[in-house]
């Protein structure tokens, strides 16, 4: 399978009061072509950051990309100008994000703002980007196209405005779609509906979706394979089935033990103790030893390497890295 | 057989919604014709999508605010329309909690007095005695009496709910009412925070009404559920009967929706068609008729009654069980 | 808007004659005997009761007459007549300055925010709204009309009368809506949306004014609405500096001369003007705004 | 109970420092360059406000008919006005009354704004909305003019002025605490304070009106300088002071008639009060950098 | 879209610079606005002196203020000072076009006889019985009772057109229609008042084509425009700027001792004021050149009488000099020797407040100490007037001043010391109450004898100043500026301007 997107050792970080902050710490994983990769993870282990470093989406805050590589058909973003990022942005990747209430400027008809990107990126006149735009609206299952163009976003129900956002990166066909967390802000219902519309619009247009969620439900539902971010890393990265199936970090264990599953009839959920670590404060080691029930000495002193399992499965954890050298020993 | 605790009946509440420049003053029915009753020591839950009045049922009953019509009785006594004044004994029994913890916790005030807040309203107790309440409960929700000193802002969001469960407790209430206690929290803190929940529940014998838009969360605390659409309750009843078993098709889309942990179970689900209706402009008949997969003539235009469903205390309110 | 501006009236008109002072003996002057001045009150209408008073000047007002002076015995309107269009044209020059620099300043501010431009902006703006008007505007004139010759220093023949008291008036305006346009802006550049429009490929000259701008500028709206309702009632001081033939500086006169029509008939105005303001404010408000156009 | 205790233990260890509100705004503060600048002069300036007599080189009131309209020299730092007084001794003892008038019709028309503007809010109904028309009224009218008025009725005078500022800024005290007090009204934690049974008096005071602190700070701040801008106003229209006082505003005010022939009787007080509102504004514009939390993360 | 219609002609008109050939416009910026064009019904110089471009009465006065004949050519006052006769001149003109004759001057007197809310009424006119028409030419005057101040009545009271008087009155404010050089162009209130040049005028001359005044109230702005040339004629000058001006050499400073008698009264019927001694040792106390010095920048002269020396039948009196030690003798012989407290009160102009704190600064030295109470006008006037009877009167001190005709010195006396001018009947501030003053006042209004008036005012003069109800500051000197090419415009002792002549080179 040929590889869209390859993350390597991707290091970010905020200056704040002169002080540096690393968020990202080395992230790596990638995308195939035609592919779904779900990324998880706990609010606050650099998700969202991870995407905007992709995109170089830094400007208004201290952001920066410190290290490592994003490689994208071949060629490397991270030594891309601004300009040059421009020319990507919104025609080669696409984003959706989170709040749909909020990503959509309130004062600009939704024509208008829908038509940005397609006059910017694709060489169409007026007439046909208007066309444009109002098959793209279709395609996203919107009931009446020609007259929501000429409607502002608050006239919009949530799911609506989601499937303008979703038009509006589909608008020119990208090969890579990030969506954080598209459905979070939604209720299970219409959640429901968007997560049918891009698997649908996925299969046709054949796209790869970098799929950011916390919810492993999604994930399930969605995605081909899966990497799981804890404190600034992957520490994971399966296939979907073999992640659910058998999950080797114990912070994976953990998290998929923590969501109650309908019909499980637990009385006690499994849970992680402790809290996340605080980016400014994090412990040495290991960062996700101090709430490790399976903890050694060494997870405190060192952090584990990132595991090849084979059959793309990675692990950051000592225990398999141990067991390896076990094995081999 | 256990004592009722809380019960409601033919609960409505309407808000008026203030007029634009050029448009009249409008009512929205948020709560409309709500029974149910809680038994002492077991959890109720509401569940549905956002805007289906869970939390102004919730509130009505903590009577935060006046409900329109119907009655709430408490430990047997009925308050719906009583006065601030003579409120003061109810808000003794029944507490709350919040949805989210940043914002629930006065940022100004340290912890100590945050859960010691109830004892000064309802009580005399000297200084000394509240700082001991107040260690007593924190070490009772997991935190220590290092903690009591700090402001809220300085916890995690996990923390914090503790704080806030320290708080409603404190007073050894009879009712507690959960507003989405868990859904701000991540999966890891928010199973901390329902096996808490469920611990206390054990040890106080305390009563839930439990309000959350996951199901999976509600099937793991409830004992009994009711499920919202539209400010009505359009099915409610024991949680067994509700989850492998579920009549109102509202409530069968609601299920098959959530996403389910597990890939091997990629199912098709029924998704349904459009949004929910405002509640400004409730649809005539059946609230639920706009989107209803197995809509008929009746339901666009009768109102269905409450029946009963499969068990004594399983309630369904569609046409389709005529 | 009538029923407000009934009690307006009714406020302005007990307000007015609160203030201690004998009109009559004013118009009299001080060599006037007792005898010429009660004449006088009786000419004046000021012997009647103060309840028959406020039924007739209502009955006028209600018939479009707004009363003659006591002082001058010209019918109010027109003493308004020659002194409202200067007025009008102060303040939009003023509004106009300062509504071009005060976004040009305040949006410099936000975009190259910490850095020279902010700070020198924002330290300009400051300046702006520190300074005693009359002190600019004495300043304004011993530099420009008597060093250097450039302006006239006062009246309002020609639109070179309007340069200095318009630059002295719209001085705080225009520091005001600096400040306001910065910090609007900055809240909106943290805006969802922006992030969006960024994400499309969209280039920063195309965002802020495009994207950012506009829906910054509702709370600026706001507040220039607001001191453009304050400078249509004339700006006491900087008439008298530049001796501006403008409404303020009647108004202060005619508080001085308790000339009860004029004053009552020129709050009567500004409170009419004000609601106005208001209205147009709150139009272009829902022009920029469409979630108050759309409500329905 | 086992469980509990199980979670207790597995809660991280706090860190060590802790945390003070007081000691994050100096941080924070000592951040705010131009406005760490100002403030330290508006401290100078209440010192001089309170010691001022004490330092002047010469009697304030004392005419020296000798040394009439001198410009400044070693002897008179800012020179003499008409009567041979020492303008920087004028200024030096005027700081106090500037300063005096400014602060006590601010902390008027606060007192006064804040007690409306809490009742406003958080009542609602009538009472806002009498509260509130009333305010629209004042509102209509130039601040100024409403202060001519005021001091017509009660005549000229330095407590007059106090009352004359103080009630224009009552309105728009009034209304930013209605603001916050609305907002705050709205948030979870008074309505869990609602819950818990707790009196109408205690969420204002308690819960609401500390959320309103920040930007009442910050516009009190600012009030400041356009209280000492209006009170110089009314003394340039012969309404503020006495003549002879040393107050900022009537010394400008007097002076002006010397602007072509000793200008410094007229720029030194014009920069003493120039200078005294740009350090109160650029603190209220740090302040708000500071005790603002929208602005706070930046 | 700032410019005003009109600007593209003003612009032309104002330009400020003097480099214009023969400029054709005199440009007059005064200190307050005009407040009518009404002539029978005006209180204020400034509107006085507009008027008097435009409109002319029987009699007119000089530069010195005393009275000429003007539209009369001749006139003569009755031994018994009842009948005033008039011959007027031939040949004049209004400027609607309408002759000029006794039927016109007729209208204009009637026209102040009938109707009562007009000032000039209350002063002089309602005492007319009749108006006799002798011919086209002559007329005659009939008083019911003498009244020396009539004369002076006849200057104020200006011959307006009759067809003006007859067609609409309303007007008469605003659209004055008279005999003068110059007629009436535009006045836009609050900004100017433009007057061209009547070229029928009777007494043909070269004069200046166009004039136009503005009121500008802020003396610094009035010295800038006089100095870059904006204004032709500024009046009054600021004292403060004349040094400033003088050594310009494109201006002229005028000045002209006035009839403006600056004082503080003082209320003689109040403790400890009702002893003279405690009166007379203020005014020992007060240094009157310091004062002139400092609050007039040295301009002004000594008020040494009750009234200034330009009035008529001034009589000079023995000063009170500067002498601390005999005031505080004074001070001591009445019983105030460690001084008391004392009020002194004045309105809000910048002047003003200077005086009162050189009053203040100076009663200091004897051990008074004085407060001062500076009151917004019209609450001023209420507390003066307010009081109905002298007992009620809260008044100690009052910095002010007065200001009559030169020909008209019982409204410089009756009003100010006639017991029968106690508030609110006059201006008796001081409740000055001396019975010979007031037999004398009664009697010297009941002869048209000059010399008998002399010597009874001479009389009432020492009297008065001997009595020292007020501080004698000081009389004005009426400081004007003009242009260096400014011909022919004088000002009177009253501060009128006159435009009869005027010219620019
Ligand atoms: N502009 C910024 N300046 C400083 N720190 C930032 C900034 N944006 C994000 N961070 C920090 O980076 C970390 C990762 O943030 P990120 O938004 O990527 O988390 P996430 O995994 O997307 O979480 P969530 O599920 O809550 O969206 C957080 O600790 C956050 O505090
Ligand atoms: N104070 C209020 N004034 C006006 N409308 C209100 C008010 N409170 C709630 N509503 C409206 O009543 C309806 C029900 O609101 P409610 O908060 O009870 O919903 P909910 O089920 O709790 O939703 P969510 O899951 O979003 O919390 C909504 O449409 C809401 O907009
Ligand atoms: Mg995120
Ligand atoms: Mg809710």
């Amino acid at each position: 399978m040929e590889k869209l997107l390859q993350v390597n050792q991707l290091e970010t970080q905020f200056t704040k009061d002169k002080q540096k902050l690393k968020i990202l710490r080395g992230v790596s994983f990638h995308i195939n072509k035609g592919e779904v990769l779900g990324l998880v993870g706990e609010s606050g282990c650099g998700k969202s950051l991870t995407s905007l470093s992709i995109m170089k989406l830094f400007k208004g805050t201290s952001g920066e990309i410190s290290g490592g590589s994003i490689s994208f058909k071949g060629e490397d973003l991270t030594h891309k100008t601004e300009r040059e990022m421009r020319k990507i942005r919104g025609k080669q990747m696409a984003m959706i994000f989170q709040e749909p209430m909020t990503s959509l400027n309130p004062v600009m008809k939704i024509g208008e703002q829908l038509l940005e990107p397609i006059r910017l990126h694709l060489a169409l006149n007026e007439k046909q980007a208007k066309e444009h735009v109002i098959f793209i609206l279709k395609k996203v299952g919107i009931p009446r196209a020609e007259e929501i163009v000429y409607e502002f976003p608050h006239q919009l129900s949530g799911g609506m405005r989601q499937r303008i956002m979703i038009a509006m990166a589909m608008s020119c066909n990208p090969q890579l779609l990030i969506a954080d967390e598209p459905t979070t802000a939604l209720d299970v219902t219409i959640q429901a509906q968007i997560l049918e519309l891009m698997k649908q619009l996925q299969r046709e247009e054949g796209m790869s979706v970098l799929l950011i969620t916390h919810d492993l439900g999604v994930v399930a539902e969605m995605c081909d394979r899966v990497a799981v971010m804890y404190a600034g890393r992957v520490v994971e990265e399966a296939n979907v089935f073999d992640l659910f199936e058998s999950p080797q970090h114990p912070y994976t264990k953990g998290l998929i033990g923590s969501v109650p599953k309908i019909g499980q009839r637990k009385d006690k959920l499994t849970s992680i103790k402790g809290n996340v670590p605080d980016p400014g404060n994090m412990p040495k080691g290991c960062k996700f030893a101090p709430r490790c029930n399976e903890a050694m000495a060494i997870c405190l002193e060192e952090e584990p390497h990132a595991t090849d399992l084979g059959n793309g499965r990675m692990c950051s954890c000592w225990m398999i890295e141990e067991g390896r050298k076990n094995v081999y020993a | 057989m256990p004592e009722t605790l809380l019960k409601i009946s033919g609960l409505k509440k309407s808000f008026t919604l203030p007029g634009g420049m050029f448009s009249k003053k409008r009512s929205l029915k948020a709560v409309h014709d709500v029974s149910f009753g809680i038994e002492q020591g077991t959890t109720y839950s509401l569940v549905g999508e956002s805007g289906c009045g869970k939390s102004t049922t919730g509130r009505l009953i903590s009577r935060l605010l006046t409900p329109s019509h119907g009655e709430i009785w408490i430990d047997g006594e009925e308050i719906s329309q009583k006065k601030e004044s003579q409120l003061k004994l109810v808000r003794k029994k029944v507490q709350m909690i919040f949805q989210d913890p940043y914002a629930s916790l006065n940022p100004r005030m340290k912890v100590r007095e945050i859960i010691a807040e109830p004892l000064v309203i309802h009580t005399k107790r000297s200084k000394a005695e509240r700082n001991h309440l107040v260690s007593e409960m924190l070490e009772v929700v997991g935190l220590t009496e290092h903690h009591a000193d700090r402001y809220a802002h300085e916890f995690s969001g996990g923390q914090r709910q503790r704080i806030g469960i320290a708080r409603a407790l404190i007073m050894k209430p009879k009712l507690i009412i959960a507003d989405e206690p868990v859904s701000a929290l991540d999966v890891s803190i928010q199973s901390q925070i329902l096996n808490l929940l469920k611990d206390l529940q054990t040890e106080f014998n305390l009563t839930y009404l439990f309000i959350s838009h996951d199901l999976s969360v509600v099937e793991h605390i409830s004992d009994n559920i009711g499920v919202m659409y539209l400010g009505t309750i359009v099915e409610s009843g024991p949680k067994d009967v509700i989850f492998s078993n579920p009549q109102h098709p509202y409530t069968k889309a609601l299920l098959s929706s959530v996403p389910v942990p597990d890939p091997r179970l990629r199912r098709e689900r029924i998704v349904l068609q459009g949004d929910l209706p405002s509640p400004v402009n409730p649809p005539s008949g059946c609230r639920f008729h706009t989107r209803c997969p197995a809509c008929m003539d009746i339901c666009r235009t009768v109102e269905p009654e409450v029946k009963k469903g499969l068990a004594d205390d399983h309630f369904v309110a569609c046409h389709l069980m005529d | 808007m009538i029923p407000i501006l009934f009690i307006v009236s009714i406020l302005i008109f007990f307000f007015t004659h609160l203030i201690p002072g004998d009109p009559a003996r004013l118009v009299a002057g001080k060599d006037a005997t007792l005898e010429e001045v009660n004449i006088i009150r009786a000419e004046l209408g000021l012997d009647q009761p103060i309840w028959d008073q406020y039924i007739t000047y209502m009955s006028n007002l209600f018939q479009g007459d707004l009363g003659t002076s006591l002082k001058t015995g010209l019918p109010v309107s027109e003493m308004f007549a020659d002194r409202f269009m200067p007025s009008i044209y102060l303040t939009f020059m003023s509004m106009g300055w300062a509504l071009v620099l005060g976004l040009l300043i305040g949006t410099l501010s936000a975009v190259f925010k910490n850095k020279w431009p902010d700070y020198f902006g924002m330290v300009t703006a400051v300046s702006g709204i520190s300074m005693p008007g009359f002190w600019l505007g004495l300043i304004l004139i011993q530099i420009f009309s008597v060093q250097l010759g450039w302006f006239p220093t006062g009246g309002a023949e020609s639109w070179k009368s309007y340069i200095l008291p318009s630059i002295t008036l719209g001085a705080g305006i225009m520091s005001m809506l600096a400040r306001f346009t910065r910090s609007s802006l900055l809240e909106t550049l943290r805006a969802d949306f922006i992030r969006t429009g960024r994400a499309k490929g969209l280039k920063e000259s195309v965002v802020i004014p495009k994207h950012a701008l506009r829906n910054s500028l509702i709370p600026v709206v706001t507040i220039a609405g607001l001191q453009f309702g304050f400078l249509l009632g004339g700006s006491v001081v900087v008439e008298t500096v530049f001796s501006f033939p403008g409404m303020g500086r009647l108004l202060i006169d005619s508080i001085a001369f308790r000339d009860y029509p004029v004053i009552q008939a020129e709050l009567l105005l500004f409170s009419i003007e004000f609601i106005l303001v208001n209205l147009i404010v709150d139009i272009m408000y829902s022009m920029l705004n469409p979630k108050i156009r759309y409500v329905t | 109970m086992e469980i509990i205790k199980e979670v207790n233990a597995y809660t991280p260890v706090i860190p060590k420092k802790k945390y003070s509100p007081v000691k994050e705004f100096f941080k924070n503060w000592k951040k705010q360059k131009l406005a760490f600048g100002a403030s330290i002069f508006i401290l100078l300036l209440i010192i001089v406000a309170i010691i001022g007599p004490y330092i002047a080189p010469y009697d304030p009131y004392e005419p020296d008919y000798n040394t009439t309209l001198q410009g400044p020299s070693n002897e008179h730092w800012a020179g003499t006005d008409e009567y041979g007084r020492d303008i920087f001794s004028r200024l030096l003892v005027g700081a106090r009354i500037s300063l005096g008038v400014s602060f006590l019709a601010v902390f008027l028309g606060a007192a006064g704004g804040i007690i409306l503007g809490l009742m406003s809010g958080y009542f609602g109904g009538w009472l806002d909305r009498l509260i509130m028309r009333g305010s629209d009224v004042m509102f209509a009218f130039p601040d100024l003019l409403l202060a001519i008025a005021i001091v017509a009725i009660l005549g000229p005078g330095l407590t007059n002025v106090v009352i004359a500022v103080s009630i224009f800024s009552i309105p728009s005290f009034a209304r930013l605490v209605r603001g916050s007090t609305l907002e705050g009204k709205e948030t979870v934690f008074v309505e869990a304070a609602k819950s818990m049974g707790a009196s109408h008096r205690r969420i204002m005071f308690k819960h609401i009106f500390p959320e309103t602190l920040g930007s009442l700070i910050v516009f009190i701040t600012m009030r400041i300088g356009t209280a000492i801008l209006a009170a110089s106003s009314l003394s340039f229209l012969g309404l503020g002071a006495s003549p002879e006082t040393p107050d900022w505003g009537a010394m400008l005010s007097l002076g002006r008639d010397y602007l072509g022939t000793a200008s410094h009787v007229v720029m030194m007080p014009g920069l003493a009060i120039f200078l005294t509102v740009l350090a109160f504004n650029l603190v209220g514009d740090g302040l708000r950098d500071v005790l603002d939390p929208k602005t706070k993360n930046e | 879209g700032c410019s005003s219609k009109e600007s593209g002609t003003d612009e032309k008109e104002s330009s400020g610079s003097s480099s214009s050939p023969k400029e054709e416009e005199l440009v007059i910026a005064v200190n307050e606005n005009f407040i009518s064009m009404d002539p029978h019904n005006t209180g204020d110089t400034n509107s006085n002196s507009v008027q008097t471009a435009m409109l002319e009465g029987l009699l007119g006065s000089d530069e010195e203020g005393q009275i000429i004949p003007q539209l009369a050519e001749e006139y003569s006052v009755s031994d018994n000072a009842l009948e005033y006769s008039f011959k007027l001149r031939q040949g004049v003109t209004f400027h609607d076009g309408e002759p000029f004759n006794a039927e016109a001057v007729k209208t204009s007197f009637e026209r102040i006889m009938k109707d009562e809310s007009l000032r000039l009424n209350s002063r002089g006119f309602n005492l007319i019985t009749s108006i006799d028409v002798i011919d086209d030419y002559q007329i005659k005057v009939t008083l019911k009772e003498p009244y020396a101040g009539m004369l002076t009545r006849f200057v104020s009271a200006k011959i307006l057109s009759p067809k003006l008087i007859n067609d609409s009155s309303n007007d008469i404010g605003k659209t004055p229609v008279g005999t003068g050089p110059f007629k009436f162009v535009e006045w836009v209130q609050g900004d100017h008042l433009t007057v061209e040049r009547f070229d029928d005028y009777w007494n043909k001359a070269d004069r200046v084509k166009k004039i136009t005044y503005k009121p500008v109230p802020e003396n610094g702005s009035r010295v800038a425009m006089l100095k870059t040339g904006e204004a032709h004629v500024i009046y009054p000058a600021p004292v403060q700027n004349l040094k400033e001006l003088e050594s310009n050499s494109d201006v002229e400073i005028h000045k002209i001792p006035s009839t403006i008698a600056r004082y503080v009264s003082i209320n003689t019927m109040k403790e400890p004021y009702d002893d003279v001694r405690i009166r007379q040792a203020i005014n020992y106390a007060v240094n009157k050149e310091a004062f002139i010095s400092v609050v007039n920048s040295g301009y002004g002269l000594p008020l040494d009488s009750i009234i200034p020396s330009k009035t008529q039948f001034y009589s000079k009196q023995e000063t009170y000099d500067h002498n601390i030690e005999k005031a505080k003798e004074l001070m001591k012989e009445a019983g105030f020797e460690d001084g008391f407290n004392a009020e002194i009160w004045g309105n809000t102009n910048s002047d003003t407040l200077k005086g009162m704190q050189f009053i203040q600064q100076q009663l200091k030295e004897i051990g008074i100490t004085v407060e001062i109470k500076s009151m917004e006008e019209g609450t001023l006037s209420d507390e003066i007037y307010g009081a109905q009877t002298p007992e009620e009167a809260k008044v100690q001190m009052w910095y002010v001043s007065w200001s009559a005709y030169p020909s008209d010195t019982t409204n410089a006396t009756k009003p100010l010391f006639s017991s029968s001018s106690f508030p609110p009947d006059g201006a008796n501030t001081a409740y000055y109450k001396n019975d010979d003053v007031d037999k004398w006042i009664t009697e010297v209004n009941q002869t048209a004898d000059p010399d008998k008036q002399a010597e009874i005012y001479s009389n009432i003069q020492s009297a008065i100043y001997k009595d020292a109800p007020w501080i004698f500051l000081g009389v004005d000197e009426i400081l004007a500026g003009s242009r260096s090419n400014v011909e022919g415009v004088f000002i009177s002792p009253t501060g009128g301007i006159n435009v009869t002549d005027a010219n620019l080179k």
